[in-house]
């Protein structure tokens, strides 16, 4: 594929600005990743012959943590964690992380060259033709635009910190090859996902990155309950599939084209607001439920945390997570011709950004707070998009894969210091549990401050980089509630403006209880007495730099991300800050659509703006205090010593019990109509007893009537053939006179 | 060298006595019991039909005839029913009853008369030629037999080879089947 | 001439056909058929006259199949006589359905 | 239906004047072949006890008329005067039929061999052949396969156990020999390139007799001959110590008689088959006045007495061989004929043929000097290896030849009277 591609690449576009710049090299960026899956896939393979005394069958990792408690307890009580490494670590964690590397450094350059052309049309990197069949021609081709550009620094560069954090953090684990041969192909297929330049490639990407997420969140397979978790994430994203698939079933009938260029061209053959654009949009939004984790399909995500803490961070909230949001961006010319999916698309979210914020006011496991955090702020991001307010959708996605990413390396950071103590004093208390926690703030004073910004561009304080971009979410749906297509359009009988305000609504009551949950995450963690243990106390500690290190980079980046887009009110403040630099840049990818969405006028009057802004604001800070009043954390109990919770917090903790209403609803049923109907009825009754052994049967006694005629007398053969021969040159005979 | 246009008349009895010939001797052949008999009745038969191919001026296939069927094939026949010594009649009723014998005499007669229409229908004319294509009639180069063999490893070489491998094969399987088991 | 070879080349393949279908004899049924055969060569060196030398080379393959038929069918009668010490087709119908 | 117009023609058109002439002299010939014919077979019979007598240093049959030559007329009334016998439950046709059988393919065989060289007389040329067939070699070849009918016929109609066996060894013998006989007389084919005796004759007269530049195949033919006509070595089917006397045993009288009679008719059409195709036929040796025009009635009687020669001379071996040699054992015999002969006569016409192939890709013409010298170097190579490689030990040296050195000297131990038996064949 690579010699292949590297033909095809001097044939590949010419004539466009691009073509004679590194974009041309636009095929290294998932090949690289690739490479290192292979380097990395081989390394364990040949790895996996010869395990040594870390075998992972032996040890039987529940967790991240248990994984080194148990490597460690084979080897006597240390209070240090070194193990034995893999053979080939070093050599991996030169590959692994080295390969994102020379990645991003290509997509900076890439995206130094793009910034100096303009990029009306997209740059499409044709490898080779992919299926020829009949009307039917899809290239393996890649295409550049400011869309798919964004989307790959984030990948390449969060991607980057994030792999140089799991070589600290993975560092003892027995399947460190594997881990990131996972992670780099991980890496490529994202990277397939938002170069692809047309729907089938853009799948394979899609598909691929879920294989994925399904090996990694199963990465300690050996525990039932994780790869239990995998296999959830699998199927639910299967029902999103098959929304995608259709989708791109229906385009394909209906424009004879899959490539975006080509249903960019032949769109117009599509009735605005008809029910065909509806019903694509509709099931392509049916996928990105199902891979970004909106109602009713979110169920997988919080399961997902079973993986390790750096998965977490890069693939279930930076960016696989982020796929259905991109999807929606680059189809945003088909979802602006449907108003009433775009209307579904903003209604999910923020029913799902409420929903999932109230969950994650009573998690306990630091992990699941923030898995339900990334829940909902992905609803915050499909509401952006669903109001077509594309840039501030993907600007968001891009904020919070800053933050998130912070947070979930944070709370690897806090975990990583948990376990290690829990593990120097053979405590088997939950490392992940923040009632086991509190007042880490003396024990990881970089990790607090970290976390600290993180929470704060969540919660939306100003400044920081969430504020600005949920803000422009915000003031985007209180825009288009108004005189906007969206604003006309009926949503089930509901008005469009109804249904907007009743968004902008939820959006505002889902920051509100995202500042809480955030502070109250970092109360408990960071702040009041510690109820780690008297022992365990003295073996929290910072980790090492090459854990920290990513997490100053994300904090920086959290901290002044906001500052790529900010609103024309915050220019028109300080005319020195830079303006809506990433609307500008997403302008030739997304511009159209959300100006047919935005309706004839462009931005809200100033004075509304200004007082929108004063309520996020206050939303916010409100939020905040009400956390820091309202909880104590010294009055926190141990999760060993805590008592049973009543009521709605009962309620919460339990997630609203949708496992267990999909498990009576969904799953008792399937398993029973299987068993009954499908099984006992369908497969062994008509298929085995009909078809199976009814065709054998059949065939049974068609042979015996047969077998009758063969009689093993030749003479009676004879005369049957001379009979036959006799009537048939009779027939000859009667027919030539 | 006479040739035989200038003996219609001896030609002719000759070619109608070999004809009848053939035709009493296959007639014995069918009807005789004992399976020597009804061999010695089909090397008659064979030897007739020789004659009848030199007399069409095949003289080739006509001494290929004896050569080959009364000289190899029948001899062959012959020394299985003594080998299995099953020449005596009285061993085994080997003709079937009159019912069937019947039928086959109907059935016989039916395909003689539908193989007669078939092969004069479209033949009429031509079958009344008795001259004899020069192809055939003149010896060439190789003799009597270059005229067959000439096709024989040009035109239908390819036959001619496949005929070679499955005497090859039958040569082999009659040893393997016919091979006492140890 | 050659209307009254194929007459009788009809009329041999005939009775060859009546003799397959009344004997029960394994050779004879045989040599019933080596009959038929011959009743085609005859037709082939028959219309040899009208249409040149390749019906005499049929005939040649035609042998040359008879002989291999020969040497693999008593080679198989023998084998059947070994087993059930009869070659009456009667009684041989071990490939009865 | 084509009767009434070939009868018209054949009254119309007048045959022509040679017809007759060839009808009367066809006849003539006709005689004169079956008298010589039956008087030699009759004096063969007779110069065989003679010779057998001579070699077994005896006098033999020297009573009836002048050196006893009338013995043969004896012999025949004898043979007439003798009761005819025929077995119970018998097959009396077949019985009957039996010894004609063996008989008259011997003769007939006579009626496509060229005896003398043509005789120019006054009306036309006259082949000294009885019927000048073009396929001549061919039809000596399907006649001589038949001869087996007889001798199995009377094994299988005599209705007697040793008969049945005697008769089924004759037609296995032959059918084996047969092969290895016709694939021996390919060569002569492969030489001459026609399968008409007389153009095989002048061929030979022309570029030197086939025994020179085919021995292989004269050899091959010769022992196949032998086993063709039942004699010793290769008399198995009439092996007296294991089937009293073969397929004749019920046979007495005249019937008795023809056997022998037909044994020594083959015997004369082997020997002219091989004079015909391995040493010229009529041809008279380091000669060319007998093979060109005009063609003599002197020149007839010449190329007939030399021919008439050569015959007598194979009576003559036939007979030699006869009381000089022992008989073969039954899977000796067929170990000879499949195993040894069959083979090397195809690896023969092989060589032969590729021979060929090469002098005529190299220019060599036909009957030229050089061919002849290349083809005489090749057979002699070929006549030693055959003797001195491939049958050395294996087929007519005795049973104990098989064993190796240390199994014999095992059975030395054993018995030794062995080793004065088998001294000479390890």
């Amino acid at each position: 594929m690579l010699l292949s591609s590297m033909q095809t690449i001097a044939t590949a576009t010419t004539g466009h600005p691009l073509a004679d710049t590194a974009a041309k090299f636009v095929w290294l960026l998932p090949a690289l990743p690739l490479l290192g899956f292979v380097v990395n896939g081989l390394l364990s393979l040949t790895a996996a012959a010869n395990i040594g005394p870390a075998d992972p069958s032996a040890v039987g990792h529940g967790h991240d943590d248990h994984s080194q408690e148990s490597t460690h307890g084979a080897h006597g009580a240390h209070d240090d964690h070194h193990v034995v490494r893999h053979r080939h670590a070093a050599l991996v964690s030169l590959v692994g992380p080295g390969v994102l590397a020379a990645s991003f450094v290509l997509a900076a350059a890439i995206f130094m060259a793009m910034r100096g052309v303009e990029m009306h049309v997209p740059f499409i990197s044709t490898l080779f033709s992919w299926m020829p069949v009949g009307d039917l021609h899809i290239d393996a081709a890649l295409q550049l635009d400011p869309l798919s550009m964004v989307m790959v620094l984030i990948i390449t560069g969060v991607g980057t910190l994030i792999h140089i954090f799991s070589v600290g953090y993975m560092q003892d684990d027995p399947g460190y090859p594997r881990y990131f041969a996972y992670l780099n192909l991980f890496v490529f297929f994202m990277l397939l996902l938002v170069l692809g330049a047309n729907y089938p490639l853009m799948f394979v990407g899609w598909e691929g990155v879920g294989l994925c997420s399904y090996l990694l969140i199963g990465f300690w397979f050996s525990e039932q309950a994780n790869a239990d978790a995998g296999k959830k994430a699998f199927i639910v994203n299967r029902i999103g599939d098959f929304g995608f698939l259709v989708a791109m079933f229906l385009l394909f009938s209906n424009l004879g084209a899959l490539d975006f260029m080509g249903i960019a061209g032949s769109a117009d053959k599509l009735q605005p607001g008809g029910p065909l654009v509806t019903t694509i949009c509709l099931f392509f939004f049916l996928g990105c439920a199902g891979k970004s984790a909106q109602l009713p399909l979110y169920i997988w995500l919080p399961d997902a945390m079973a993986g390790p803490t750096p998965v977490s961070a890069l693939i279930h909230a930076a960016t696989m997570v982020t796929a259905g949001v991109y999807l929606i961006a680059r189809s945003s010319l088909l979802f602006s011709m449907a108003p009433v999916a775009s209307l579904t698309v903003a209604l999910v979210g923020g029913v799902t950004a409420l929903f999932a914020a109230t969950i994650g006011l009573k998690q306990w496991d630091i992990k699941k707070v923030l898995a339900y955090s990334t829940v909902s702020q992905l609803g915050y991001m499909f509401v952006g998009v669903g109001v077509g307010a594309y840039a501030a959708g993907v600007f968001h996605l891009m904020t919070h894969a800053f933050f998130k990413a912070l947070l979930f390396l944070g709370s690897g950071s806090v975990i990583y210091a948990m376990h290690a103590a829990y593990h120097a004093t053979h405590s088997h208390d939950d490392a992940q549990d923040m009632r086991n926690m509190g007042g880490l703030k003396q024990y990881l004073p970089i990790t607090w401050v970290l976390m600290w910004i993180a929470t704060l561009a969540i919660a939306g304080i100003p400044v920081f980089s969430g504020f600005f971009s949920k803000d422009e979410i915000l003031s985007s749906v209180f825009a288009r509630a108004h005189g906007s297509p969206l604003a006309d359009a009926v949503w089930l009988g509901i008005p469009g403006s109804a249904l907007l305000y009743f968004v902008y609504a939820l959006g505002l009551a889902a920051a509100l209880l995202t500042a809480i949950y955030m502070t109250r995450m970092m109360l408990y963690t960071f702040h009041g007495p510690n109820r780690t243990g008297e022992m365990e106390r003295n073996h929290l500690k910072e980790a090492p730099w090459t854990m920290t290190g990513p997490l100053v980079v994300l904090g920086v980046l959290s901290a002044i991300g906001g500052f790529l887009n900010l609103p024309e009110f915050f220019t028109t403040l300080i005319p020195a800050l830079p303006g809506e630099t990433l609307a500008k840049w997403l302008e030739p990818v997304v511009g159209s659509a959300t100006a047919r969405l935005a309706g004839g006028e462009g931005h809200l009057p100033a004075s509304t703006e200004q007082l929108l802004v004063g309520v996020a604001i206050t939303i916010a800070v409100a939020g905040i205090v009400i956390a820091v009043t309202r909880l104590k954390p010294a009055a926190l109990v141990k999760k060993s010593e805590s008592p049973e919770s009543v009521g709605l917090e009962k309620m919460l903790e339990h997630k609203y019990y949708v496992d267990e209403a999909y498990e009576k609803a969904i799953v008792t049923p399937t398993i029973v109509v299987s068993r009954a109907v499908l099984w006992k009825g369908i497969d062994s009754g008509i298929i085995d007893g009909l078809m199976v052994n009814g065709s054998a049967m059949f065939a049974r006694a068609f042979g015996w009537v047969g077998s009758q005629l063969q009689s093993g007398q030749v003479g009676t053969y004879a005369w049957v053939l001379v009979i036959g021969a006799v009537a048939l040159l009779g027939a000859f005979v009667r027919a030539m006179q | 060298m006479i040739t035989n246009e200038f003996y219609p008349l001896f030609y002719t009895f000759n070619f109608y006595v070999f004809a009848l010939l053939a035709l009493m001797s296959s007639l014995f052949f069918v009807t005789r019991k004992s399976p020597v008999s009804a061999a010695l009745w089909l090397v008659s038969t064979m030897f007739a039909l020789a004659v009848l191919y030199v007399m069409l001026d095949a003289e080739f296939i006509g001494i290929m005839q004896i050569l080959v069927y009364a000289g190899a094939i029948m001899v062959v026949f012959l020394f299985v029913v003594m080998l299995l010594n099953l020449g005596q009649p009285s061993e085994f009723s080997d003709i079937r009853k009159n019912g069937p014998r019947l039928v086959a005499g109907f059935l016989g007669i039916l395909l003689t008369a539908e193989l007669l229409t078939l092969a004069w229908s479209p033949l009429d004319a031509r079958l009344l030629v008795t001259t004899v294509p020069p192809s055939v009639a003149t010896a060439g180069a190789g003799g009597i037999i270059g005229p067959v063999a000439g096709p024989l490893f040009t035109e239908y070489l390819l036959a001619f080879e496949l005929t070679s491998v499955l005497l090859l094969v039958a040569i082999i399987g009659a040893v393997v089947l016919a091979k006492k088991r140890s | 001439m050659l209307a009254e070879a194929l007459t009788l080349s009809a009329v041999l393949f005939a009775i060859g056909v009546v003799g397959v279908l009344t004997r029960r004899n394994a050779i004879i049924v045989f040599m019933c058929v080596e009959l038929m055969l011959n009743a085609v060569n005859l037709s082939f060196v028959a219309l040899s006259r009208l249409y040149g030398a390749t019906g005499q080379v049929f005939v040649i393959f035609v042998m040359t199949v008879a002989a291999a038929e020969a040497a693999v069918g008593l080679a198989i009668i023998i084998a059947i006589f070994r087993h059930k010490q009869t070659v009456s087709l009667e009684n041989i119908n071990v490939l009865r359905g | 239906m084509h009767l009434i117009p070939s009868l018209l023609q054949a009254v119309v058109e007048p045959l022509p004047v040679s017809t007759g002439i060839f009808v009367v002299f066809s006849l003539l010939k006709l005689i004169v072949i079956f008298t010589i014919y039956m008087v030699g077979i009759a004096y063969s019979t007779f110069a065989e006890r003679r010779i057998s007598a001579w070699i077994q240093d005896r006098h033999g049959p020297n009573r009836v008329g002048p050196w006893g030559l009338f013995q043969v007329l004896a012999d025949g009334v004898k043979n007439f005067m003798k009761e005819e016998t025929y077995p119970g439950e018998a097959n009396t046709v077949l019985f009957v039929l039996a010894p004609a059988l063996a008989f008259v393919p011997a003769m007939i065989t006579w009626a496509v061999i060229p005896f003398a060289a043509p005789w120019g007389s006054p009306w036309g040329r006259i082949d000294m052949v009885v019927a000048d067939l073009p396929v001549g070699f061919l039809f000596t070849l399907a006649i001589s396969s038949l001869g087996v009918y007889g001798l199995t016929l009377a094994g299988w109609a005599s209705n007697n156990k040793y008969a049945l066996l005697g008769g089924l060894r004759a037609s296995a013998q032959m059918i084996s020999y047969e092969i290895a006989l016709g694939m021996a007389t390919v060569c002569v084919l492969l030489v001459s390139g026609n399968a008409h005796l007389t153009e095989i004759i002048q061929q030979q007269s022309t570029s030197g007799w086939n025994v020179l530049i085919l021995s292989v195949a004269c050899f091959i033919f010769l022992v196949a001959s032998f086993a063709e006509t039942n004699r010793v070595p290769f008399d198995l089917p009439e092996a007296e110590a294991e089937l009293i006397a073969g397929y004749h045993t019920e046979y007495s009288a005249m019937k008795f008689s023809m056997f022998p009679i037909s044994e020594y008719a083959n015997m004369i059409t082997a020997g002219a088959m091989i004079s015909t195709l391995f040493f010229g036929g009529w041809d008279i040796p380091f000669t060319h006045w007998d093979n060109i025009p005009p063609y003599t009635g002197l020149k007839v009687l010449a190329t007939f007495g030399m021919f008439a020669a050569k015959v007598m001379f194979f009576m003559f071996f036939f007979i030699w061989i006869r009381w000089t040699l022992p008989r073969f054992r039954y899977d000796q015999l067929m170990s000879l004929g499949w195993k040894f002969m069959l083979p090397s006569a195809l690896a023969y016409v092989t060589v032969v043929a590729s021979t060929i192939l090469g002098l005529d890709a190299a220019g060599i013409a036909r009957g030229s000097w050089a061919y002849l010298g290349i083809m005489l170097a090749l057979n002699l190579v070929l006549v030693v290896l055959m003797f001195f490689v491939l049958d050395r030990g294996r087929i007519i040296s005795p049973a104990s030849s098989r064993l190796n050195r240390r199994q014999v000297n095992q059975l030395k131990a054993v018995a030794p009277a062995l080793s004065d038996l088998s001294g000479k064949g390890v």
